[in-house]
């Protein structure tokens, strides 16, 4: 019973952090729609951001933060500028779209990979910065990134909640989801939203970069890591669902450690298998629920829209 | 020829579709219209087999068809255009006429292999497609990828699709929509030499009432899924219903 | 009839384009980098004058030639990049200085022999391998290859080094699968049973008969827990496994079951034994710093704990204190006080500007195999250097030990000198405590 | 650079660049032609690798009646001496598996698309793909009665041994695979180069007017798929053999990636574009392990083992922006008919 209350506890640690990767992925989808690849990559740029303020300049983890959000925002908007964009207005599909943010994320990665070698920082290095027990209930540790990051979670949600309902960049958005031409006619400036959503969606995969890599290591390949998980999470949201993605990240976790931990302890499953969790989620979801989907994927022809 | 009968469709609780019923006879011009929402894709989209009605039936030559996938009532002899192009943009306008025709046999898989099998058909294909192409005077964009050439061309290859697909009915979803005036009239002479030229059925929806009128031998006004007013030119366009449902008077 | 023409027009035209692209290929990718092997360099005074021949033509020169320098190319073959690329670096590395130190030796002798090395990246994939061992054999003519660490890398280009006779000479492959003889995969380390009863037996040496082992679930992992269980059970001891996939960046589930396991089979008296890499470990070590279980227990590692990636200032001190709180005892592939071990870590220092990683001895000395078996040949044919290997290896005495080959290629004897972290002050520090002695699988205390 | 040299080098390149064509092929015949979104490509290349492996090692077990682990060193062995023993044995075993490769490949395509049917969405389906592909590899490596798990399977013996020697063996089976390529692009071109072709290419376009015009999408689909698969897992089987390996682990999806990257920047539907992508994937990998040996000796500080993914990106990214259609642009079918109206509208012009 401890145990499955301790897996519990870590895979509320783990889901927030997932959570946060995946909303951003859950917004440009939703809003723009773009299957943003990439996404993932973000999460490395931040958790690298935090990473250097960390080990070089000697910053406390929370002072981190801000940095890697701003930085890993700027970056979205930057990938949004130079490739995005140029295809949006060819109007290109959404395939497309994602072969290039494919496109994309090899050239950031691999630009993270060069920048790191050169640097000589090692790859796999765990940041100066370590997570601590704050206490513990029963047995169970409560570390403080799951102080920070619980929190933090919530006040984003809630935040961007406020946000999309009552400022007016919040209700073009939405807008802008629901019609995009629709919204280009009455005079949204489509391009500022799309501006805005990619510093916001790629500020949160950069802010859970800066906790992620404290919680992991630093290398390139971790927002690669993440990203079947962030998939797997915003799947179940239906790629359009805010808080179905929030939900999502929580269940995707949960499978990987409690629903696991029982899988191993009542049958025997190897826990070598955990990385099948997600995938399963995926499959199960998608095969189970499609309808909840084939809303956003609306049967495009393959090259020019007419119109 | 076909019937649709007590047919209901909504979506999301919002009744497209009102226990509608439509009766179509050979040989004739229908002319569907109606305000904007008040179902007229939707009854096209069922008749096709696009979706699938809530209730009621739609039966074609006696035949129960609600229940088929597209390609099978298609192959019954109902073809349709669209409202918005659907052309396959990809491929040249002279392949977009060629695709319709039913039985090729160099579509199958198994027979694709052996050239000599389609050879022969392919060619008299050709000779079809050449037809429809001086019907409808596209020739010199035959070869153009049909996604460059202009929307009144697209509309006139939605048109010609329909000829190529040897069809007994024929629904044409506002055929002359975005076209300008005189196309649109040369639209309807030549919908009118080819029901002449091949004895179809047409069900025309258009929002040009003048045309429609003139050329249509029935009219169909639907106004919130229902029929309000049906019968010829003539009674409709007299029908004081007409001017409710437009002006919302 | 046009038409049946047109197909087969286009399938000879992709033919044509294929073999015009293959050629232009072959053709600009040597010239680039023209083939060592035929490179005759003539040193003459100061003045060095390179002129490219082929191998049967005589060199003519106005210069008066003192010397004629053959140069042989050994190809590194090493994990570069993915998942294994920390690992992959640092043995690279460690064969460079091998191959600088020996340049140096030849050079200072006045023998006519350089060695000179290309290095390829095998992305840590089997299909890699391939790639890369092929660009070396066919591009630049390697007469050997050195590398790579895992044995699905070895294993995939077994039958095409077999093939193309050229000898490669692994680091760090363990599968037992690749003990065959008469071949030419040849491995400066010993498969996975010894280090499993070398680890197995310095953990029944602190007088455990419980051990809960957390392990790589891949070739590696696997098969030396294998044999650690093996040994361990036939020492009267009882084994529980927590196989875990590698290469995650989350391992608390896995440390949360490693923790249930010791605390089932009774803390006091199991020891924990870590089997991971150098990412995968540092992220174990730190899940499992927040564990109060896995914190007041014997730990027991591999060699690859046993690296300054471990220590600060490469690492947070919170890991390595708990490391000595747990005093991790790690074994490392050399004998104890070996004297060419210490100069190998302190001419690895000299040369890269940091600390040589794990096993990054068997890296020096799979190099220095690779040269001297060349050097005792005389030549690059293939088959005279596999005949070579295994006499030329029994002569030599590498930083990690004696390397006794048996007839399958493989290090048969292989020297452990177990170890264990302090802290004295504020640093850190190894200090050796015993060493294995494989011919008895016995553990003997070292006495100073 | 001598002749043997040259030679050895286009001949390993273009056992390669065969298998990496076949699958190329396949995936435009898919994508290309028929709009599937298949991102479990690898899933299908893999299927064949492990019926290779998994006859290769059971039915020597089999004909030398003993039941050792197929994992066993003593088992590898056993495989390499009966191949030497009974050379006729494993040309037999790699027909054997180059029917079992695409015969199961076919069968998961099926099994797949069927259960799935439900979707109607292609991106969703491309996702499922790809995850099961995933699935498939994680569960493959630790289950070792299959390719021997993590430890992968050693010892496919060279279906040639009859030859004698190894070099001409292995030269035997390099020309196999070409052939098998050659035909695979032959099969592919003739079988699309008709109105069938053209039925796909509508289907992709616009599938609800194919439906509407009396195409079955979703019947031909299917089939498609399993053709697209049988053919993957014919290049897996060529693969299995070139490598004489197989392991699981070697299946990631990244080798699906690569198979797109060929067909989107040679050209999609059209089959001259992936014979040219896959080229040119193939080129960047030698051309830029030559080009980090070149760099390396200018002595430039900048690490250039990354260079070859940021080029790849940026190759994408200018041909999405710039030549959406791919280095070679896709073509008309040009059947009779077609041909027929071509002239015509000519003769008119003159």
């Amino acid at each position: 019973m401890i145990e499955i209350a301790s897996s519990l506890v870590r895979a509320l640690q783990s889901g927030a952090l997932y959570a946060l990767m995946a909303i951003g992925l859950t917004l440009t989808l939703a809003i723009l729609k773009i299957p943003n690849i990439a996404h993932a990559e973000y999460v490395t740029v931040g958790g690298y951001v935090s990473f250097y303020l960390i080990n070089f300049a000697g910053f406390p983890l929370w002072q981190t933060v801000l940095p890697a959000f701003i930085f890993s925002g700027v970056v979205a908007v930057l990938s949004y500028l130079a490739v995005f964009r140029p295809l949006k207005t060819r109007k290109v599909s959404m395939f497309i779209l994602m072969v290039a943010s494919f496109a994309v994320s090899l050239i950031i990665r691999y630009s993270i990979y060069t920048i790191v070698a050169a640097a000589n920082w090692g790859f796999g290095v765990k940041p100066k910065v370590v997570t601590n027990v704050v206490f513990r209930i029963a047995g169970i540790p409560i570390t403080d990134i799951l102080l920070m990051v619980l929190p933090i979670t919530v006040v984003v949600t809630v935040t961007l909640y406020l946000f999309m309902i009552k400022t007016l960049q919040g209700k073009q958005m939405r807008a802008v989801a629901d019609d995009p031409d629709l919204a280009v006619v009455s005079g949204i400036n489509v391009d500022n939203v799309a501006v805005l959503t990619f510093f916001i969606s790629g500020g949160l995969a950069g802010l859970a970069g800066a906790f992620w890599v404290v919680f992991t290591h630093a290398h390139p390949d971790i927002g690669l890591e993440a990203l079947i998980r962030i998939i797997a999470a915003s799947a179940l949201g239906g790629f359009i669902s805010y808080p179905g993605t929030l939900i999502g990240a929580f269940i995707v976790t949960l499978a990987e450690n409690t629903v696991m931990d029982i899988l191993n302890r009542n049958f025997g499953l190897s826990l070598a298998l955990k990385p099948l969790m997600p995938m399963i989620i995926t499959i199960v979801i998608l095969v189970l629920r499609p309808a909840g989907i084939t809303g956003l994927f609306s049967r495009q022809p393959r090259g020019r829209v007419a119109r | 020829m076909l019937v649709v009968d007590r047919v209901s469709k909504s979506f999301k609780g919002l009744k497209a579709l009102d226990e509608i019923s439509i009766n179509i006879k050979p040989g004739h011009i229908y002319g569907i219209i109606g305000p904007n929402g008040s179902g007229k894709t939707t009854l096209f989209n069922i008749i096709t087999g696009v979706l699938k009605p809530d209730s009621g039936q739609v039966i074609f030559d006696g035949r129960r068809i609600d229940v088929l996938e597209p390609n099978s009532i298609y192959n019954l002899g109902i073809t349709r255009s669209f409202q918005l192009p659907t052309l396959w943009l990809n491929m040249s306008v002279a392949e977009n006429l060629m695709l319709p025709p039913k039985q090729q046999v160099g579509e199958n898989l198994r027979k694709a292999f052996f050239k000599k099998a389609w050879e022969t058909q392919d060619m008299q294909l050709s000779d079809m497609v050449w037809q429809t192409l001086e019907t409808l005077r596209l020739k010199q964009v035959a070869l153009n990828k049909s996604s460059e050439i202009s929307g009144g061309q697209m509309k006139l290859i939605e048109l010609g699709r329909t000829m190529m697909s040897n069809p007994k009915l024929v629904l044409l979803d506002e055929p002359t929509a975005g076209v300008n005036p005189a196309l649109a009239l040369e639209i309807f002479k030549i919908i009118k030499e080819i029901k002449q030229s091949m004895g179809l059925t047409y069900v025309i929806i258009e929002h040009r009432y003048d045309m429609l009128f003139a050329n249509a031998d029935y009219i169909y006004l639907l106004n919130e899924g229902k029929v309000v007013s049906e019968g010829s030119p003539e009674k409709v366009i007299n029908d004081p219903v007409l001017a409710e449902v437009y002006l919302g008077a | 009839m046009t038409k049946g023409i047109s197909s087969y027009a286009v399938a000879a035209v992709a033919v044509i384009m294929l073999l015009a692209g293959l050629g232009l290929g072959a053709l600009v990718g040597p010239s680039i980098s023209p083939p060592i092997n035929q490179t005759v360099t003539v040193t003459t005074g100061g003045q060095v004058v390179t002129s490219t021949v082929t191998q049967t033509s005589i060199v003519t020169t106005t210069l008066t030639a003192q010397a004629q320098t053959k140069e042989y190319t050994i190809g590194f073959a090493y994990e570069l990049t993915g998942a294994q690329a920390s690992f992959g670096n640092d043995m690279k590395d460690a064969g460079l200085l091998a191959v600088a130190e020996a340049n140096a030796l030849l050079e200072k002798s006045g023998y006519p022999v350089r060695f000179k090395t290309v290095v390829e990246d095998t992305a840590s994939t089997p299909e890699g391998t391939v790639r890369a061992v092929q660009s070396l054999v066919e591009n630049h003519r390697a007469s050997i290859i050195v590398g790579p660490i895992s044995s699905l890398g070895v294993a995939a280009v077994k039958g095409y080094l077999d093939q193309k006779q050229v000898v490669l000479v692994s680091c760090c492959s363990t599968a037992v699968t690749l003990k065959l003889p008469n071949d030419f995969i040849f491995r400066v380390i010993a498969s996975a049973d010894v280090q499993g009863k070398a680890l197995s037996r310095s953990v029944l040496a602190e007088g455990f008969r419980k051990a809960v082992v957390i392990y790589r679930a891949e070739a590696f992992g696997e098969s030396l827990f294998r044999e650690f269980k093996k040994d361990f059970e036939s020492a009267g001891g009882t084994v529980i496994g927590v196989p875990y996939q590698p290469d995650q960046s989350d391992y608390t589930a896995e440390v949360a079951k490693l923790s249930e396991e010791v605390r089932r089979s009774g803390p006091a008296e199991t020891a924990v034994v870590a089997v991971s890499f150098q990412t995968d470990g540092l992220l174990i070590l730190g899940e499992a710093r927040l564990d109060e279980t896995l914190s007041n227990v014997r730990w027991f590692g591999i060699n690859t704990f046993r690296v300054p990636a471990f220590l600060p200032p490469q690492a947070p001190a919170e890991i390595a204190d708990f490391m000595v709180k747990v005093s991790l005892t790690s074994s490392y592939t050399a004998p104890p006080n070996n004297p060419r071990y210490f100069a190998f870590l302190e001419s690895f220092e000299k040369m890269h500007g940091r600390k040589a990683g794990p096993q990054a001895e068997l890296g020096y000395d799979a190099a220095w195999v690779a040269i001297l078996t060349i050097l005792s040949a005389g030549t690059d044919a293939g088959q005279v250097l596999r005949d070579t290997v295994i006499p030329t290896a029994r002569k030599y005495m590498g930083a990690s030990g004696h390397i006794w080959m048996d007839e399958a290629g493989d290090r048969a004897i292989q020297d452990y000198t177990i170890s264990r972290i302090i802290k004295e002050g504020d640093s850190y520090k190894w200090i050796d405590i015993a060493f294995y002695d494989a011919s008895g699988n016995t553990v003997n205390p070292l006495t100073r | 650079m001598d002749f043997n040299q040259l030679i050895s080098i286009i001949v390993s390149t273009a056992n390669f660049y065969a298998i990496w064509l076949i699958l190329s092929l396949s995936l435009n015949y898919e994508y290309g032609y028929t709009g599937i979104l298949n991102f479990g490509k690898v899933l299908f290349f893999s299927l064949g690798a492990y019926s290779s492996g998994f006859l290769a090692a059971n039915l020597a077990n089999i004909m030398a009646g003993v039941s050792f682990d197929i994992c066993s060193v003593e088992a590898v062995q056993l495989r390499l001496d009966l191949a030497k023993a009974v050379p006729q044995l494993p040309l037999l075993v790699f027909v054997a598996s180059l029917i079992m490769g695409a015969a199961l490949s076919a069968a998961v395509a099926y099994l797949l698309y069927i259960s799935t049917s439900r979707i109607k969405e292609g991106f969703v389906l491309g996702i499922i793909l790809l995850s099961a592909g995933e699935t498939s590899r994680i569960v493959v490596r630790n289950y070792e009665p299959v390719v021997c798990g993590y430890h992968g399977l050693v010892g496919i013996p060279n279906p040639y041994t009859a030859a004698g020697d190894p070099t001409s063996a292995s030269f035997l089976l390099s020309i196999t695979i070409w052939v098998i390529a050659g035909v695979a692009f032959l099969f592919i071109n003739k079988l699309t180069a008709t109105p069938y072709g053209r039925k796909l290419k509508a289907i992709r376009d616009n599938e609800l007017a194919a439906d509407i015009y009396g195409k079955k999408p979703s019947h031909e689909r299917r089939k498609v798929l399993m053709i697209g698969s049988a053919m993957a897992g014919v290049a897996g089987v060529l693969y299995a053999y070139y490598l004489g390996f197989v392991a699981a682990d070697d299946f990631t999806s990244l080798k699906t990636f690569d198979i797109w990257v060929a067909v989107m920047l040679g050209g999609v539907g059209n089959h001259l574009g992936a014979v040219t992508g896959s080229l040119v994937v193939t080129l960047i990998d030698r051309g830029t392990r030559v080009l980090r040996v070149f760099l390396a000796n200018l002595s430039i500080p900048l690490e250039t083992l990354y260079l070859r993914w940021i080029i790849v990106g940026v190759l994408m990214l200018l041909i999405l922006m710039y030549r959406p259609a791919g280095i070679i642009p896709e073509k008309s079918i040009k059947t009779l008919g077609l041909l027929r109206i071509i002239e015509r509208i000519k003769r008119e012009k003159t």
